[in-house]
């Protein structure tokens, strides 16, 4: 699966081959209303990974079932809006009007965006707060609840329990972590928010072990985000846990990843003799 | 955008225009779809983590016989210097072709295209392009000094080629914008072009601009994706923030919100 | 400077040159008595950096103050010890020795080891665990107190705060990142410990930014740490407040590195015309 | 372990010995140290961050005179890989010279070195810096199949060798420790080394204590940093965690803790 805010409305992405051979499409994070986003510059490159500071720039979500949706609904492949906003209120604003969509089965909360003043990822780090969206949000829905959690904080098992516990499906981990580039020369930041959020190899160690944490300590499915290059990279999320793996920043070294670690876990799956990935969901011999 | 595609190109030449400057050549493993000055291609440069993103490069020839394209490289920081190192023989991942070319000029049209820097390449792409008759068509080309300057003799057939440099050292003394047709002879031009450095361009934007004269550029913005997904490098429009890499990089200076 | 655990006790980077042209050595960490560490396998080569697993292998204070200090504490260098334990006694045991030692001006109280059971970690990551053991080893100690501050946290600042508060006199951060890697072929975890320290220059985007976050939160010295392999990465540091760095992993990659920051940012000052590191401290360009 | 260095080595030769190991020869900045079998070299293999620590190899061969040095690659996973892709002129930043070398026999003593995989190297570099008559010196070489060894038939000046492969497609058929020399005559040595996959070591130290010979083997645990800082390489002996690059990586096998 594709994760948010790193394949566009999946239209991007069509330019390049069928989407339909993908497991889901995890949509731009979108607003209740257009959002600009952050100043120009949004990124930075460092080591093996990426800083972002886009700030979840979208048309907002009357612009996207109007404009949008109808151009994708029928790409054959499932459709998950990621749901943002300042306040709750503007999340179950964004909510109720997704539920109405027939072809969008699911949608991911995004309690974890670092590059917003408000909401996002002020509400992703205290139990409380975590609580306090994903109740109102599960009001609002009927289908598909999935929260995608914040790595920028102590105890990333306690914020996935406090979301279980107030009706979550399924928890999405690992959102970018609070990062940071300056340029030496000028004595610049490199981006225009000062701070951003680090995706790409460079975090899948620590995003690893957060999935392997929660997945200890929740029951609904872990889906595992961070840094996922390869079909080795979502076969070690799925051994630590995640029942599912979501590919982000890969998409931009190449779009065609996906396919490959489709492939890939083909392949590994007939080597090893499984049946199905599910058989190696949280199997990691200790 | 129709579509797009990543595939392997051969690297078959690989020449050092100057000090900075390189010449590289690529075949495409199939038949090359049709491209236009303006658009650009995005090259993984290591097929490595190492240079984790990849960098975007303008089209500068293209050889639909030989379904071999070029790009001009000028080295600036880590990615383009290992670039400018690679063998012929070796592959580059490619994804192609990316954004939105130049207007085409009309028929009798006169136009003026202001290169510089990095920015050489889709101006001499487009000169080439143009259909024009060589008198209608004027390439103003600016450096530091003569020694920045590369070999483009070969494009007089095209246009007429003018140099500056900053130095005095070669062509007129002073920036782009110091030379004669930028100083005082815009409105002979149904069209302007340009493409360098940012400062460079908005100067010639603020003569087209005042002059009333069409004019193009071509943004260099900082890119992640290169195809419209991540959204990182946006220019503010009046139609809002747009994505340089699908929207542009080409933009009429009239939709940018350029203080000129 | 060279960081703590990266170094071990500074003789074994005076085998390639001459340490007293080193700003200070961060002796590796120190318990009240003998530790084996870990088992094997102790570390995982990952994107742009490393876990690592070591679990505090050590002598034991006596043993060093007997037959390590006599041997390396004419130097020429700054040597600082990392002081750990599993309780707060034990951290105030080694400091009461420490405290005896001429040639020690400063102890670095690790307060963020993620590799050990008890102690460590558990202590970095609440304010009061951070307050109650800076309190106690305050107490015990005349000298220079340096608080070593773990990044596995919602809010560092948070709790370099809370060490300021209880008479710190500067903190060092970041310690290790937890992480984790896994052989997707063996199924197995690659460390003994299945979770290690993500140390290098993946983690440098995170700990750049919480250094400067601290920095604005406290009045004492920071030190910056994480990823740092050259010049430009430790004026970054700086620039973001940092009024000193030290180098870890780097050492690993080439022990000469140290030497040659030195050189580089005595070149930058050069080239930019600036007479002290001083005037870099903070002075990021907004 | 005395003073220690960190140099650019050029490449002056890399060849392919069969399918999967090389034979890399470097040739130092200065002169070289003395450096005796089963010290090691800890190579940057890109200087680069792709390939983020340094790796490890055994010193094959010196040339004093030449001031180089040869190591024995075996292609196991991305660094080895890179490492034998590496064209003569090519520089690389060395490490060494690390860890203790094997203990040197005593004039008239018979030895037996053992070698497989990647532990050849330091065997046949021990056969020749032995300082025995041939006569005295045995050597054990296994491998999967035919395919798999190397020659080194020019090392039957140093010692006997002895091939053995699993599939009996050269030598003697099985494991090592199916040798007769190892099956039974392993009394008639004074000393007896051994280099190579961690099970092979340990078989051939079982047999070894059980007939009370002095045995000592070259491990190969993960190493960081290679001098003795990290304390990622350890290996319990009866001192405590010992560290391989700094204590080793050579153990006399009464020190170590196998269970054998
Ligand atoms: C659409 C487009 C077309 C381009 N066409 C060409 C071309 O034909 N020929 C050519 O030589 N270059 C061209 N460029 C610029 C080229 O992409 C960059 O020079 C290159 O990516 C720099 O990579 P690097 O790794 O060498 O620099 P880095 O090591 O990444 O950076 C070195 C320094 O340069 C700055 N920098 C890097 N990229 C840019 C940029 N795009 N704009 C401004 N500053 C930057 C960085 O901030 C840094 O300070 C084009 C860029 C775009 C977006
Ligand atoms: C003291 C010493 C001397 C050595 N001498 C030689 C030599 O002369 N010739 C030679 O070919 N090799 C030698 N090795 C082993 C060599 O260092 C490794 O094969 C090499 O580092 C593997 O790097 P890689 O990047 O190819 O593998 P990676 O991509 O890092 O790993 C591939 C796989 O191999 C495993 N692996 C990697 N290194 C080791 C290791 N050291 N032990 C066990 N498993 C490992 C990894 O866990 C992984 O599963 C020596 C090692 C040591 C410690
Ligand atoms: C440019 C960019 C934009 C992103 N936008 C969003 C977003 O809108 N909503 C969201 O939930 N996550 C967003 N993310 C986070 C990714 O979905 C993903 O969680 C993160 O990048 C880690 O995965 P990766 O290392 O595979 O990229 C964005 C990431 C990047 C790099
Ligand atoms: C192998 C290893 C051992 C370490 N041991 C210690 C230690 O004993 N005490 C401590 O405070 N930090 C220890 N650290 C953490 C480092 O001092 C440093 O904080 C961390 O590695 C981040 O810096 P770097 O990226 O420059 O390595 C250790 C790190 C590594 C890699
Ligand atoms: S570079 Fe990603 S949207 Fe333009
Ligand atoms: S490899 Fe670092 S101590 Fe041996």
């Amino acid at each position: 699966m594709l994760a948010s805010g790193t394949c566009g409305f999946a239209e991007e992405i069509n330019d390049f081959y069928d989407v339909s051979q993908l497991g889901g499409i995890f949509l731009k994070g979108t607003t209740p209303r257009n959002r600009d986003g952050n100043l120009y510059p949004r990124m930075a490159e460092t080591p093996s990974g990426m800083l972002n500071a886009v700030g979840l720039q979208n048309k907002g979500i009357d612009y996207f079932i109007e404009n949008i949706y109808p151009r994708i609904k029928d790409y054959g492949t499932s459709l998950i809006v990621n749901v943002n906003g300042s306040t709750i209120e503007e999340y179950v604003e964004v909510t109720e009007k997704v539920n109405e969509l027939d072809n969008i089965h699911a949608i991911e909360l995004n309690i974890s965006c670092p590059n917003v003043k408000e909401g996002g990822m002020a509400f992703g780090v205290t139990c409380p707060g975590a609580e306090a969206v994903t109740r109102e949000v599960r009001k609002a829905y009927d289908k598909t609840l999935i929260v995608k959690l914040s790595p920028n904080v102590t105890d990333v098992s306690e914020i996935a329990r406090a979301v279980e516990g107030q009706g979550a499906d399924g928890v999405s981990l690992v959102n970018t972590f609070l990062g940071m580039a300056i340029d030496s020369e000028t004595r610049k930041p490199l981006l225009s928010t000062v701070t951003g959020g680090l995706s790409g190899p460079a975090i899948k160690p620590i995003a690893l072990r957060m999935v392997w944490q929660v997945s200890k300590a929740v029951k609904i499915p872990v889906i595992g985000i961070g840094g996922i290059m390869n079909a080795a990279d979502a076969i070690e999320f799925m051994l630590a846990g995640a029942s599912a793996v979501q590919v982000g920043t890969a998409l931009f070294k190449n779009p065609h990843i996906p396919l490959r670690i489709i492939e890939g876990v083909d392949d590994y799956l007939q080597r090893h003799n499984i049946q199905s990935v599910s058989e190696l969901v949280g199997r990691l011999q200790m | 955008m129709g579509k797009k595609s990543v595939s392997d190109f051969e690297v078959t030449d690989n020449i050092r225009l100057n000090a900075t400057n390189f010449l590289i050549k690529l075949k495409a493993p199939g038949s090359l779809p049709v491209v236009k000055p303006g658009q650009f291609v995005n090259i993984d440069i290591k097929n490595s983590t190492e240079i984790f993103l990849r960098r975007p490069f303008s089209i500068f020839e293209v050889d639909y016989n030989r379904n071999t394209l070029s790009i001009i490289v000028k080295v600036l920081g880590r990615g383009s210097k290992k670039l400018t190192e690679i063998v012929p023989g070796e592959k580059l991942s490619i994804v192609f072709p990316l954004g939105r070319h130049f207007s085409y000029p009309d028929k009798n049209d006169r136009i003026l295209a202001v290169g510089g820097g990095s920015g050489l390449a889709p101006m001499l792409f487009l000169a080439k392009e143009s259909g024009l008759p060589a008198d209608n068509v004027d390439i103003i080309v600016g450096a530091r000094s003569a020694a920045d300057h590369v070999e483009i003799s070969a494009y007089n057939k095209y246009g007429k080629i003018h140099l500056t440099t900053e130095d005095g050292s070669l062509g007129t003394k002073g920036f782009v914008t110091d030379h004669p047709l930028l100083r005082n002879e815009l409105k002979n031009y149904d069209k302007v072009y340009a493409c360098g450095p940012e400062g460079m361009m908005k100067a010639v934007a603020g003569k087209a601009k005042k002059a009333g004269v069409f004019c193009e550029v071509s943004l260099e913005n900082l890119m992640a994706c290169g195809f419209g997904v991540c959204l990182c490098c946006i220019e503010p429009t009046v139609k809002g923030n747009s994505c340089v890499c699908t929207e542009g990089p080409v933009f009429n200076i009239n939709d940018l919100k350029w203080q000129i």
